[in-house]
């Protein structure tokens, strides 16, 4: 069965849910696999309606996974109107333009009634360092619980909401989390048979080169 | 009372819980017993934190990642194909269709369609990887129950002439590194086919042989029926797929549902359990292993001679575009899937592995509440994880 | 002289035992002062029985390796000397040589007392059973009640081990083993006490006598398993006696995939060999006992057998019923502590209790004597157990829902 | 006794042996192994007791689930970080004497996974090892092979002077510390008494 076209479910959750404001994530690869970010506030609510609206029945949450996305300096040229040489011209000048980072939890949804899907669902959290809740989707689909906190563990995510959000993986007690793309490894390559750059620097670190004869 | 001081493991919980009746008072103690990580019937490294009443399962925690190798993290930090052979060790007895949803996943990021003969060969290594999952299980399973080993030295007999095949295709018996993005690695050698053919021929027997040894074992119905009852309601809303969910009366295979590869080609059926309890959770593989035949054999009889490789993909500077793909296939375990987040560059910026064991497990304790500890363990098995997958 | 006297009395000790003669031990003990006879005549009778069972108990060992090997098509140990027939020998010297680990928290004196208790008592049950004619170590009236009551006390020894070692799968083991010995003791106890009463005595050495008779110009024993209640309580008898020695399908207590190794758990080295040591003696002495009870104890199957020595008859039926223990641990699954219990009381116990009123029945029938009486009194006999029997399994396993299923297809 | 003695002996059919020689033997032909498996490595370890492989025929197919009764821990498999303080100390629970084997590239040394965050590099840096096996995974006839290697080597060991075995050196530790799970790392990182890094021979 073919499900809905991302546009339809927006104007319907849009409808269903005032405040709500999902937005298209476009995606140009070959996989054409769009996805719809959904606002925290109301993640919740969006969740209970693709689940139980009687056309989508999303009642299977395959698969939920965290993605770090880290600050982007995003240079582009923009039009400003100067004055040059006593003329108003208008000018190109590059501008860095920073996009600060956030981290996003995806959810893959499918229908098991109706053997549909997937329909992707985005949350983003505001930055990476201390506004880093978004509401768990648990409640809604139970198979997320061991995955959000997987990404708790990994990413540092905190869902709001979750019946159990401890460490998964990784013991109690450890203080990072290993999946976000700034993490330093604890240095404990003694020696490396393989000389790749990145190592062959760390090595250089713990052992003097040999003294020459 | 004696147990009150711990055993010198200081990481174990051993703790004495008071049990309280209803009207508050103190009666009699509770038990918490640390099974695992080292516990002959957990499977690997797996832990389960149970809080026994006499021997009855009053609540139950699994305690993960005793496992966790840093399978995603590395393969971010590598290329697309340098993560292919560290796909075989996820789910370490069925390492040709764990290459499979890598392969999918990255074609459908790509836009690759594999040649005929390749989507053949992928339904025949992918089917013997099932019928090795499915035996293997069995005997676990049973091992669990405490048959001390002989439905498992059968299980693994059958095992090793499936292997022999693997190793003669690809050069490894358990590892096999054979799909490529958009076809294979390597061409079938020759006799392969005749092989294999003899291989699945003689399996049916062996499949008779090992359900009139084990099936109608009065001991094993006994043990297995009405034991570990998994709702269909709570297994869809759970995330329960693969036999597990099947069992449980739940309609849904990822072979007819996304008609993957060239599913639709091939007739077979889905078999459907009506109790979801471990009787059928055992039943269920059997019965997908007679259809695994099934379509081996149609497979075996159709296959194209032709390229194995779609002429597109190439193996140096693989860089795929922008953008983002979730492939998924129907491992022997469930739904095992690959999400990938290209950014342009020859490493994936995401690589995530939808793990089948590891969320299978989520109900792990609502089967086993009110059971005994014998239960558990059959339970557990019945569940049918590898931690190399769960981990990760 | 003395030396001279001594070796005479051994060799005629050695030739009377191999040919079945009365007062073996006669001429050896004339050598020595009439003050130090009763210690030797038992020293003479317990190192061969000791001796004897603990190479049964390696090549026991052995023979089970081999024999699961088998069946589960594959060698058993064949590198330790011809057919690895020292595979035994080097476990036990590893195992003499082992460090022996007593647990920081455990009850040390109780840890240690454990495996003796255990060994004790079931080398103690050798002692009544009759090895072959004129070889019982001790011929005793109230033989049967004796086994019995040595046996029982293999049960504290084995609670003694789990709750000594403070380890909760010990503990949860030894629980087990209570509630199992404890249940299977009383079917045990009542199938071998038809036995008792169709004989009428508790000796021995006199149930076997009342076995040594021929039917059928001596080609049908007459052994008390070829009686309707003789072959119930036979199998019930083996039932029980498997759950006794822990032996699978009934090793609940030392389950390996769910309680580590039970009782066991905390136990390394010499003393862990003890209690496996324990364990098979346990198994040839019930064996034995089996031996005697049912299967007519030392006398040949067919009369004019019985020039072959009787205890190679003993021995031959008792090696049989042991292989018959490992090829059903090589078959079958373990049961659940529930499962079985509710056997033991819901069905072992009506059973064997029925099993009395059959030979009793039997017992009274023994003055018919129109034509066929005798078939007619096996077949009433037959049907008085079997009844019961298919009605009984039908009634409890009808109250689990254990049903044959069907499997729907989607295509 | 001197070889020659004792070969020409054996020659008139008269058989001697040591003590030595014969706790040896005994040690060597009864080693059972941990039922212990870790990862991937674990499957092969299973595979070589089944029916093709048939390490029983070593006498080695009694695989204990206690540590107390085992003599040999197959250490089949990675060790992360989280696992290996129970690694440690299962080897501790072990009775001496005890030996080790390291199957597969990660139990050597992390193999394909060493570059993780959570993978150990090697079970060498907390307890010693006897005989390690390249391969990933080992095929089952490389586990027999180290099984056989570790046989020779228990056979040949002296049980007197500076080379006895570890377990008869009242010096030698016969446990060895647990590690910690710490914030970061597993404290310490690795064990200086067992393990030291190698030195780094590179051309310039």
């Amino acid at each position: 069965m073919v499900m809905e076209t991302l546009e339809q479910i927006k104007a319907r959750i849009e409808n269903a849910i005032s405040g709500a404001k999902p937005e298209i994530i476009p995606n140009e690869s070959p996989s054409a696999q769009r996805s719809l970010l959904l606002d925290p506030a109301h993640a919740v609510e969006v969740a209970k309606f693709l689940r139980d609206d009687s056309q989508l029945r999303l009642d299977y949450c395959s698969n939920v996974t965290g993605v770090d996305w880290l600050d982007l300096i995003i240079k582009e040229k923009v039009k400003v109107k100067k004055v040059v040489e006593g003329v108003e011209k208008e000018v190109e000048e590059p501008v860095e333009r920073k996009r600060p980072g956030y981290l996003e939890a995806v959810y893959h949804l499918y229908s098991m009634a109706l053997k549909h899907g997937p329909l992707i669902i985005r949350l983003r959290t505001e930055n990476r360092a201390d506004k880093n809740h978004v509401p768990s989707l648990t409640p809604v689909w139970r198979g997320a619980e061991f995955q959000e906190r997987e990404i708790y563990d990994l990413y540092g995510i905190i869902f709001d909401g979750h019946p159990d959000l401890r460490r998964i993986l990784m013991w109690e007690g450890f203080a990072d989390h290993p999946m976000r793309k700034d993490y330093v490894e604890p240095d404990d390559y003694e020696y490396e048979p393989t000389p790749h750059d990145e190592v062959l620097e760390k090595t250089k670190q713990h052992h003097s080169p040999e003294p020459k004869p | 009372m004696f147990m009150e001081t711990a055993i010198d493991t200081p990481e174990s919980k051993y703790e004495i819980l008071p049990k309280t009746l209803s009207n508050g008072e103190m009666d009699g103690e509770l038990l918490e017993v640390a099974m695992g990580p080292q516990h002959p019937s957990t499977h690997g490294v797996f832990r389960m934190d149970v809080v026994l009443d006499g021997e009855k399962v009053v609540k139950l925690k699994p305690v993960f990642g005793y496992l966790h190798r840093n399978h995603e993290k590395i393969a971010e930090n590598t290329t697309y194909l340098a993560s292919m052979p560290y796909t075989d060790r996820l789910d370490y007895l069925c390492s040709m269709t764990n290459n499979w949803a890598y392969a999918l996943s990255v074609e459908k990021l790509a836009g690759l369609q594999p040649p005929e003969r390749a989507e053949y060969i992928r339904i025949i290594t992918g089917e013997l990887t099932r019928l090795v999952n499915h035996t293997c299980l069995v005997g676990f399973l049973l091992q669990d129950m405490g048959a001390l080993g002989t439905p498992l030295m059968y299980a693994f007999r059958e095992r090793e002439m499936i292997l022999d095949l693997f190793e003669s295709l690809s050069g490894s018996r358990m590892m096999c590194n054979y799909m490529r993005f958009g076809g294979c690695r390597v061409d079938l050698p020759a006799g392969w086919l005749e092989q294999a053919k003899r291989a699945v021929d003689s399996y049916s027997g062996f499949l008779d042989e090992f359900e009139k040894l084990l099936t109608e074992n009065e001991i094993l119905v006994a043990r297995t029926q009405g034991i570990g009852v998994l709702p269909p309601d709570l297994a869809v809303n759970a995330s329960i797929t693969g036999p597990m969910l099947r069992a449980s009366g739940v309609n849904y295979d990822i072979r007819k549902v996304d008609k993957y590869g060239i599913y639709d080609r091939f007739e077979f059926r889905v078999p459907l359990g009506d109790h979801g309890d471990v009787y059928d959770r055992y039943m269920i593989r059997l019965l997908e292993m007679r259809e695994s035949v099934k379509i081996l054999n149609q497979a075996l009889r159709d296959i194209p001679a032709g390229p194995i490789v779609d002429p597109k993909a190439k193996l140096r500077g693989f860089r795929p575009k922008v953008g983002e793909a979730y492939g998924r296939i129907e491992g022997p375990k469930g739904e095992l899937g690959f999400y990938l987040i290209s950014d342009g560059t020859p490493n994936p910026y995401r690589y995530r592995v939808r793990p089948p064991s590891l969320i299978n497990l989520t109900v792990l304790e609502d089967m086993c509440l009110g059971q005994d500890v014998a239960d558990v363990v059959i339970i557990l098995g019945s569940v049918d994880i590898v931690l190399g997958e769960v981990d990760r | 002289m003395i030396i001279g006297e001594f070796f005479r009395g051994l060799f005629l000790m050695i030739w009377r035992v191999a040919t079945d003669q009365p007062e073996a031990k006669a001429d050896l003990l004339a050598v020595f002062p009439p003050s130090a006879r009763p210690v030797i005549s038992a020293v003479l009778t317990v190192s061969p029985i000791i001796g004897i069972f603990a190479t049964l108990f390696a090549l026991t060992t052995l023979l089970e390796r081999k024999g699961l090997g088998r069946i589960q098509n594959r060698l058993g140990p064949n590198r330790v000397g011809p057919f690895g027939i020292l595979q035994p020998v080097a476990d036990g010297l590893k195992m003499l040589t082992k460090e022996d680990i007593i647990p920081r928290s455990a009850d040390a004196l109780v840890h240690f007392l454990a495996p003796v208790v255990l060994a004790v008592p079931t080398i103690l049950a050798f002692a009544v059973l009759p090895y072959g004619r004129n070889l019982v170590p001790v011929d005793m009236d109230a033989g049967i009640l004796f086994f019995f009551a040595v046996g029982a006390s293999t049960e504290l020894a084995i609670f003694m081990a789990g709750w000594s070692s403070r380890n909760k799968y010990s503990l949860l083991g030894a629980m087990r083993a209570i509630a199992q010995m404890i249940s299977y003791e009383i079917p045990l106890i009542i199938s071998s006490v038809s036995v008792i009463m169709i004989a009428g005595s508790l000796s021995p050495v006199e149930i076997i006598a009342q076995q040594g008779r021929y039917l059928a110009g001596g080609f049908v024993p007459h052994w008390f398993v070829l009686t309707p209640w003789g072959l119930a309580g036979f199998i019930m008898f083996l039932i029980a006696s498997l759950a006794e020695s822990n032996r699978s399908p009934f090793d609940i207590p030392e389950a390996e995939s769910e309680l580590i190794a039970g009782h066991l758990t905390e136990y390394s080295g010499f003393k862990y060999a003890l209690f496996f040591m324990a364990e098979y003696f346990g198994m040839f002495a019930v064996s034995g006992l089996a031996v005697t009870l049912f299967l007519g104890g030392w006398h040949a199957p067919f009369e004019f057998l019985e020039i072959v020595p009787s205890y190679v008859w003993f021995f031959a039926k008792l090696m049989g019923l042991v292989c018959l223990f490992i090829w059903v641990r090589g078959t079958v699954p373990r049961l659940r502590v529930d499962q079985l219990l509710n056997f033991a009381w819901k069905f072992m116990l009506p059973l064997s209790l029925l099993n009395l009123v059959v030979a009793a029945v039997w017992h009274f029938t023994a003055a018919w004597e129109f034509p066929g009486a005798g078939l007619g009194r096996w077949l009433l006999g037959a049907v008085m157990i079997g009844v019961p029997y298919v009605w009984l399994g039908r009634a409890l396993s009808g109250s689990k829902k254990i049903t044959q299923r069907t499997y729907r297809f989607a295509d | 006794m001197n070889e020659g003695l004792r070969s020409e002996l054996s020659k008139q059919g008269i058989f001697t042996t040591t003590l030595g020689d014969l706790y040896n033997w005994g040690r060597k032909n009864s080693v059972w192994p941990l039922q212990f498996g870790l990862a991937c490595c674990a499957i092969e370890m299973i595979a070589t007791t089944m029916a093709r492989y048939d390490l029983a025929r070593f006498g080695a197919e009694v695989f204990r689930p206690s540590p107390r009764q085992a003599d040999l821990m197959i250490v089949a498999g990675t060790v992360t970080k989280k696992m290996a303080p129970q690694v440690v100390r299962l080897y501790n629970q072990m009775p001496e004497p005890k030996y080790v084997i390291a199957m597969g590239a990660c139990a050597i040394s992390g193999g394909p996974f060493k570059q993780g965050y959570n993978v150990l590099k090697g079970i060498d840096r907390f307890i010693p090892v006897d005989v390690h096996i390249p391969g990933c995974p080992p095929r089952p006839e490389a586990l027999i092979h180290a099984f056989m290697t570790l046989q020779k080597k228990i056979e040949t060991q002296q049980l007197t002077g500076v080379n006895r075995p570890r377990h008869l050196d009242a010096e030698a530790p016969s446990e060895f510390p647990v590690p910690k799970f710490g914030g970061h790392d597993l404290e310490p990182p690795n064990n200086p008494a067992v393990w030291h890094a190698p030195k780094l021979v590179r051309e310039p």
